[in-house]
């Protein structure tokens, strides 16, 4: 490497400057560690639960204190996992949790969307909306669509059905939900109603 | 009436003291980094402190001379003219004469010295060259870890320059110590020539410098007479 | 008490799934880039192709033409610290933030000594330690002690009836799915290596001649604490065949002792020059112009 | 499947194709490994060279789209070595029933008996048996259909049993057997090389070494998943893999099975569900105009004469007394009139995009579901969606459908689409059963709250059909008694709990004016009811949930068993969650057993006729044992009936059920790089939606690569959480095409270049991989380049995106299934 003598003093300067910055802005961090820091897992609850990639069911158990998950990773009692969770498994406390790239701070995923949305007709941004209102509106469109739609019979048939309103889902949810699911929408009538069994 | 000859100038002794303060702060620090049982003892932040001033001193040690050196280029030049000039047959038989002398100042007698002896010639010069090793290879160490990559050949290098300087630091560092703060009996009184007012007596100065003494009395300027 | 203890990786059951690789980051809070794409593109199943600061672990893949009929060897590897018998690392440490565990002999991690001298990258045979800039630490496989002294105790406090110790193995090791990791005791792992690579090597259908067992018997017998098994010859896992830590890190070794023992010394001397200057006297000398 | 995972470790051959088993399911390795760590032999049959064939002993490649002419050929090995394992095939299979005598095939037209024409379908009558007599059901006590005379049941008149003539001797030429020996006797080796392009050695290796399984004692399993059955005869391919395992005698057998590794985590407990046009909870039809007008129809054209389905009533009944509760009587048929009734229009996934785009579907409910991103054609369903008034979706993240209308090829101020996100709970942040692949339903504790304002999807849905209900309760609307009268009661202290509804899924016995803490829970779908005493919301989960003294915790229930104890030492676990049906193991595992009910291996001792009894390490999927109402238990000695879901209860090697084909036979991909080389027929006569003007078919003389699509561990599907965990990012960041050397030295690619890949129906640009692992096959003696891509990305997340590759799939499909077209199709590349 080349360096003028300019150069040279300068890099010296940048060099002390930056080091003595990083020692002094992670000096708090490291006071905070002083020692043995504490072991990751000391007065946490554990949950088990199950994977929700492929449909092995892999167990997880999931480590959570105050409130906040602390660690998520294979449950090694589990006959079919024995404690082993692929990159996808290993990585599922961030679907919740992440890790900031310089302070190493855990932190909630800024993916995720937390509050309810909507986005009017026309336009191109989310509005936030808060759960009433959203719920009002979306049973509104519900009970207008089907009213609008209701095929009560077909052929001297009782068919009771709309055509106009689809679900699709059930694939991500547990059973108690897709029951929950299955049940209100074919109430409703809809007949369109699938799951990520065949896309 | 006492006479004393100005060895030193302020600058010089301001330049010596910080940096000779600086290099034991930075052999203690060091010791902390290069001793591993030390920094055990220290609760971290401590060490971490230790770190940070073993940086800073470091600068200290650099940038002192350095600057002292730029504003008083002559002083430079006069000092490395010193440190260079010929041996002559006094030096020879002081050199031979060295270490008996040690071992027996009453008995055994130097012969007469230039502005610099030539013990100093030889170890105050090594001090001087471990003094630049240590600091340029703790320069590359400083960057290497921080702003570029030099490879790790070449890390190994200063690593071994900076340790190397060290043991030579450690050695002549101590015995310069020994001398210069006039622990050993025929050194009394030297402490005052940079950690005092700069100035030696008549007597001490021929002991110590013989050649130079006498010029330097017969020259004048440089002499000053002190009431006892 | 102390075992020998190691991570023990099969490369001919490792399906390459990076689960190590993530768990690694989890369970010890490692962040990755956050931007939008802001990971470097490697145009290959590897992804990071190297450590990094923030990266202890990660799966090496590497594509080879083969005399085989489909013509091609697909191999898995570990990268990451090999645990030395005999550290290069933590023998040039200067803060003891690299040192060898004494029970297990996997070479330990401790962050807050760690001063940023990067002394270790250098003396590292395999180019393991990473400095984290941030932190001005460095970087680099723990083996988990944290877990391995903790985990066992780690209580499982609740009503789902969880009845086995789970944490107290590495966490790379607790997630592989084919369980081509395992962790015990070092002997065992060497064993259990050389019984896998005769099975390798006697397979009736599709044998791996190549079959070897790596880290048992490096640096001349010391060893590491991480033992392969590699079903391929070993430069395909981008591992050294014979690695050597550098002589300077011996020199630099020699460098405490010498250095004190010149110092004693130096102490020693001046000490006796003290005790023969005891009492010394000296008349004040005045220099006579006229005399010269 | 019919084993589970663990069951794996118990296979002497496991034959993966149409899965890359490792990488997608990874926990499969773990139990492939244990397997061949005792010297069994996997073998791998896969386009790519994948990280599955890397582990394997053996692989073999394949031309996407082919599979039925490689099992097909297998299937001819088998007959022709004599390796099929005899014994099974008689007593088990209907190998020896006549089948109809105008049965026929026409290699020139590629098409059976039964084709008609006009209405571009199937009359199946020819596919099914000789009738050696009629039998009528038997209503009398102990008879089968005795249950129908009981107060409160439904009228309808059972069944008769149509008992098909048998030729044990199998001399017959229309005996099932000879009817496939002849129909894939033209699936020779060097057929089947050049049809799907691999060499006739590592072929024949491999259907050597499968077909070693033929041996009574030994066992193979095949592992297959999306890429046998997203194709247009996806249905077809699943239906070869089950002859040739019922050929060697490897089902219901531990180790072997035809195994469905599933690629959702609850797509199995959805499928239980009837998350489907056509289900009924429990694997039941859902009411057609056509063959179910009312209540009588419906049983009478779903009951069977024979079999464990002569119980279907029981079971359906059971299912409206729960949807209905105190509204269903015998009276108003249990309510079975407000349910909607399926017309002729079909609206299944890829049809419900067609039925956007014309306008009759207005509304749209996503519950955790991206078709804007997964669908085929994904650009035609982004057009779709846009003339939606209104969609929901409810998900953690912003998935591309919540946020189609900022697609690229989008205008946000021409759609006047309302469209509403509602922010789901995470897995750990609810509580709930699940089913595996393997059918174990699993609980999931709630570990915490979910974040901000995020809810579970059970308490989402229960707020909006609060609020539905309520609207109807106050402005009335047509046929609105049809949701007022549903029973929605599963509400603990004023909160909708899961655990009610687990209890209404288990079922219980029903009693007017009981609550959830005192309705008595049921052990078994044994004591359902066709008369209304009952109350089931899925009868094949029956007992999961059945511990009355402990109702409220799961894990006092059979659903939250952690016993690690497996007595047999075959992976069973049987006190370790709960496998419906009855915490069943291994499905038909009387064929386990010789005909006197021996093990064909002691060693996969699963259950044993000892000449008086059957000893059992699984729960018996047969009839072995009748008790009396004294409790004097009667045991029934071995007979041939291992398939009592079948109303002949054996297996079928020709089979009516499907609408495409009695026995499987190869048809071309949609769009091929090649001729139909068995038959004179290019696609699947069945073919669904080829005709929509937005599919666009493509030649091959214009896009000339064979294209499959598939996944990557790190990723999965349409990657809105993967791509929402910087961990998975960084460990996969960018979407790539996989090609040969020899294809990207032909178009001047370099590793990493970026390159075009389109058909008519998208244009993505992504990262070529340039590898080894795929090469260019020989089919029907020319070059054909295949090339490979993932489809994890699009345009939302906040991490990493990028085109989105199903807009280049065909929105083509089964005929049973409505399956797209995934895994085969034609696109051209050149680089960008």
């Amino acid at each position: 490497m080349e360096l003028s003598r300019r150069g040279f003093l300068q890099a010296t300067g940048l060099a002390l400057g930056t080091s003595l910055a990083y020692e002094l802005s992670t000096q708090s961090q490291a006071f905070a560690l002083e020692g043995d820091a504490p072991f990751k897992l000391v007065n946490t609850e554990e949950y088990t639960n199950i994977c929700c990639y492929c449909s092995g069911g892999c167990g997880s158990i999931c480590s959570v204190r105050d409130g906040e998950l602390v660690n998520l990773e294979g449950d090694a009692d589990h006959p079919i996992n024995r404690g082993g969770l692929c990159s996808k498994g290993a990585t599922m406390s961030q679907l919740r949790n992440i890790v900031t790239e310089d302070t190493r701070e855990i932190v909630y995923n800024p993916n995720r969307m937390t509050k309810p949305m909507v986005r009017r007709p026309g336009t191109s941004q989310w509005e936030e909306i808060s759960w009433d209102d959203a719920l009002f509106e979306i049973a509104r469109h519900v009970k207008d669509t089907r009213d609008a739609n209701f095929i009560a019979e077909e052929n001297g048939v009782t068919v009771n059905r709309t055509e106009a309103i689809a679900s699709l889902g059930g694939s991500q949810q547990n059973n108690e939900e897709d029951y929950l699911i299955l049940k209100s929408m074919r109430s409703l009538g809809v007949i369109a109603l699938d799951n990520q069994a065949r896309v | 009436m006492t006479r004393y000859i100005k060895r030193h100038s302020l600058q010089a002794r301001i330049t010596h003291d910080v940096t000779i303060i600086a290099c034991i702060l930075l052999a203690i620090s060091g010791l902390f980094v290069f001793i591993t049982p030390l920094n055990n003892l220290l609760p971290s932040q401590v060490t971490f402190g230790i770190r940070m001033a073993h940086r800073v001193l470091g600068v200290v040690f650099i940038v002192v001379p350095l600057v002292s050196a730029l504003l008083a280029p002559k002083g430079v030049k006069h000092m490395f003219s010193n440190y260079l000039a010929k041996w002559d047959k006094d030096d020879v038989t002081f050199m031979k004469r060295f270490l008996p002398y040690m071992l027996g100042p009453k008995r055994v007698h130097m012969p007469d010295q230039h502005e610099v002896k030539s013990g100093q010639r030889l170890a105050d010069g090594l001090l001087l060259v471990a003094g630049a090793t240590i600091a340029i290879s703790g320069v590359f160490l400083l960057l290497g870890t921080t702003v570029v990559s030099f490879g790790a050949g070449l890390m190994l290098v200063m690593h071994l320059l900076h340790d190397l300087a060290f043991l030579m630091l450690a050695v002549f560092g101590l015995a310069h110590i020994f001398l210069g703060s006039g622990i050993f009996q025929p050194y009394r009184r030297m402490r005052r020539v940079m950690f005092g007012n700069g100035l030696i007596s008549e007597s001490d100065a021929l002991y110590h410098w013989g050649h130079w003494a006498r010029e330097e009395l017969e020259k004048g300027d440089k002499v000053v007479e002190i009431k006892d | 008490m102390s075992t020998e203890m190691a991570i023990y990786f099969d490369s001919s059951a490792c399906t390459a799934c990076k689960g190590c690789q993530c768990a690694c980051k989890c369970w010890n809070s490692l962040p990755s880039p956050l931007g939008l794409n802001a990971n470097e593109f490697t145009h290959s199943y590897q992804s990071p192709m190297d450590l990094n600061g923030n990266t202890r672990l990660i799966m090496r893949f590497e594509e080879n033409e083969s005399p085989k009929k489909w013509g091609v060897e697909w191999s898995f590897g570990r990268r990451s610290c090999m645990h030395c018998s005999n550290p290069g690392c933590a023998s040039v440490c200067p803060s003891g933030a690299l040192s060898v565990d004494e029970a297990t002999g996997f070479v330990r991690v401790e962050e807050d000594k760690c001063i940023g001298c990067r002394y270790c990258e250098t003396a590292c045979p395999f180019d393991v330690p990473r400095y984290y800039g941030p932190d001005s630490k460095v970087n680099k496989c723990t083996a988990c002690l944290d877990r391995q002294e903790n985990g066992r105790a780690a209580q499982i406090n609740n009503g789902t009836g969880v009845t086995q110790t789970q944490f107290n193995v590495p966490a790379c090791v607790h997630t592989c799915p084919p369980g081509a990791l395992d962790f015990g005791p070092r002997d065992e792992m060497i064993a259990k290596a050389y019984e896998r690579v005769e099975f390798l090597k006697n397979r009736e259908i599709d044998p791996s001649p190549h079959a070897s067992v790596y880290g048992d018997k490096l640096f001349d017998g010391a060893g590491t604490h991480v033992i392969m098994v590699l079903k391929y010859p070993v430069e395909t896992y981008g591992l050294p065949v014979d690695p050597k830590v550098s002589p300077m890190v011996d020199l630099l070794g020699w460098m405490k002792p010498l250095t004190g023992l010149a110092a004693a010394a130096t102490v020693a001397g001046l000490g006796l020059s003290f005790l023969t200057g005891i009492g010394y006297k000296r008349d004040t000398l005045h220099y006579d112009e006229k005399k010269h | 499947m019919t084993g589970h995972w663990n069951d794996f470790k118990n296979a002497d051959v496991l034959l993966t194709c149409g899965s890359n088993n490792v990488e997608n399911h990874p926990e499969s390795a773990r139990w492939v490994r244990a397997a061949c760590d005792k010297g069994a032999i996997s073998i791998v049959v896969d386009p790519r060279y994948t990280r599955s064939a890397a582990v394997a002993d053996v692989y073999c490649p394949i031309r996407p789209g082919t599979d039925i002419t490689f099992w097909g050929g297998l299937i001819n090995y088998i007959i022709q070595n004599d390796k099929w394992q005899k014994e099974y095939v008689l007593t088990y299979t209907n190998a020896s029933y006549l089948v109809h005598e105008d049965y026929s095939f026409d290699v020139e037209t590629g098409l059976f008996s039964g084709w008609d024409e006009s209405k571009q379908k199937y009359v199946t009558t020819s596919w099914g048996y000789q009738e050696e007599e009629s039998v009528a059901p038997n209503t009398g006590t102990g008879g089968a259909f005795a249950y129908v005379l009981k107060p409160g049941t439904p009228e309808f008149t059972p069944p008769h049993k149509e008992v098909p003539r048998k030729d044990m001797t199998l001399t017959d030429p229309n005996c099932s057997f000879n009817i496939l020996k002849e129909h894939y006797s033209r699936y020779d080796i060097e057929t089947v090389t050049k049809v799907c392009g691999m060499d006739a050695e590592t072929l024949e290796q491999v259907y050597s070494l499968y077909a070693s399984t033929g041996a009574p004692e030994k066992v193979g399993a095949i592992l297959y998943a999306l890429g046998q059955t997203q194709h247009h005869y996806g249905s077809q391919n699943t239906r070869a893999m089950c002859l040739v395992q019922l050929l060697l005698g490897n089902i219901g057998v531990p180790g072997g099975s035809v195994n469905a590794l599933r690629g959702e985590p609850n797509v199995q407990g959805a499928t239980d569900m009837a998350m489907l046009v056509y289900d009924f909870p429990g694997y039941m039809k859902w009411p057609t105009v056509a063959s179910h007008p009312t209540l009588r129809a419906w049983l009478e054209h779903e009951t069977y004469a024979d079999g464990y389905y002569t119980n279907k009533p029981k079971f359906f009944i059971s299912a409206l007394k729960e949807w209905y509760g105190e509204h269903a009587t015998v009276d108003n048929d249990y309510g079975y009139d407000w349910l909607p009734k399926i017309g002729s229009t079909d609206f299944t996934t890829m049809s419900t995009f067609e039925q956007m785009d014309a306008g009759v579907i207005k509304g749209y409910f996503c519950w955790g579901m991206n078709p804007a991103n997964s669908t085929a054609n994904t650009k035609f369903a982004r057009q779709a969606l846009s003339k939606l008034e209104w969609l929901v979706a409810v998900d953690w993240v912003e998935t591309e459908t919540a946020c189609f209308w900022r697609a690229p090829d989008l205008d946000p101020a021409e759609i006047q689409t309302e469209c509403y996100y509602l922010p789901a709970a995470l897995i750990y942040e609810k509580m709930g059963s699940i089913s595996n692949s393997g059918r174990w339903i699993q609980w999931r504790y709630k570990a915490l709250d979910p974040v901000d304002e995020a809810k579970p999807d059970y308490e989402i849905c229960d707020l909006l059909w609060s609020e539905i209900t309520r609207l109807y309760r106050e402005e009335g609307g047509p046929c609105a008694e049809a949701i007022l009268n549903v029973k929605w009661d599963y509400h603990r202290d004023g909160k909708i709990d899961p655990r009610a509804v687990s209890m209404a899924l288990n079922g219980y016995k029903w009693k007017d004016g009981a609550d959830w803490d005192s309705r008595e829970l049921l052990s078994t779908f044994g004591d359902l009811g066709a008369d209304g005493s009952t109350a089931c919301a899925l009868w094949i989960y029956s007992g999961f949930w059945a511990n009355n003294d402990d109702r409220w915790e799961a894990a006092s229930q059979k659903v939250g068993g952690r016993a690690l104890e497996d007595p047999s030492g075959l992976g069973l676990y049987p006190g370790w969650a709960y496998a419906w049906p009855l915490n069943r193991r291994i499905l038909y595992n009387r064929a386990s057993a010789d005909a006197e009910g021996k093990p064909w291996n002691p060693e996969r001792n699963v259950v044993e006729w000892t000449g008086s009894e059957w000893v059992t390490n699984d729960v018996p999927d047969f009839g072995f044992k009748t008790t009396a109402a004294d409790g004097t238990v009667t045991w029934t000695p071995p007979n041939n009936k291992a398939f009592m879901m079948l109303w002949e209860q054996n297996a079928r090697l020709v089979s009516y059920s499907l609408k495409d084909a009695p026995l499987p036979e190869h048809y071309e991909p949609f769009e091929s790089p090649a001729d139909n080389a068995l038959n004179k027929r290019q696609n699947s006569p069945m073919i669904q939606f080829a005709d929509h003007p937005s599919v666009k078919r493509g030649d091959r003389s214009e896009y000339p690569i064979a294209v499959t699509t598939y996944s990557v561990v790190e990723m999965w599907q349409t990657g809105s959480q993967t791509r929402g965990c910087p961990a998975l990012v960084e460990a996969r960041p960018e979407q790539f095409i996989e090609m040969s050397v020899e294809l990207a030295e032909e178009k001047g690619i370099q590793n990493g270049d970026t390159v075009r890949v389109w058909n008519n129906r998208g244009d993505v640009k992504l990262s070529a991989f340039v590898t080894r692992r795929i090469k260019p096959l020989m089919v029907n003696g020319e070059l054909c380049h295949v090339v490979g891509m993932i489809h994890h990305w699009g345009w939302a997340g906040m991490y990493s995106t990028a085109d989105t590759v199903n807009d280049l799939a065909p929105n083509v499909g089964d005929p049973n299934s409505y399956i797209p077209e995934f895994k085969a199709f034609l696109v051209n590349v050149e680089k960008a």
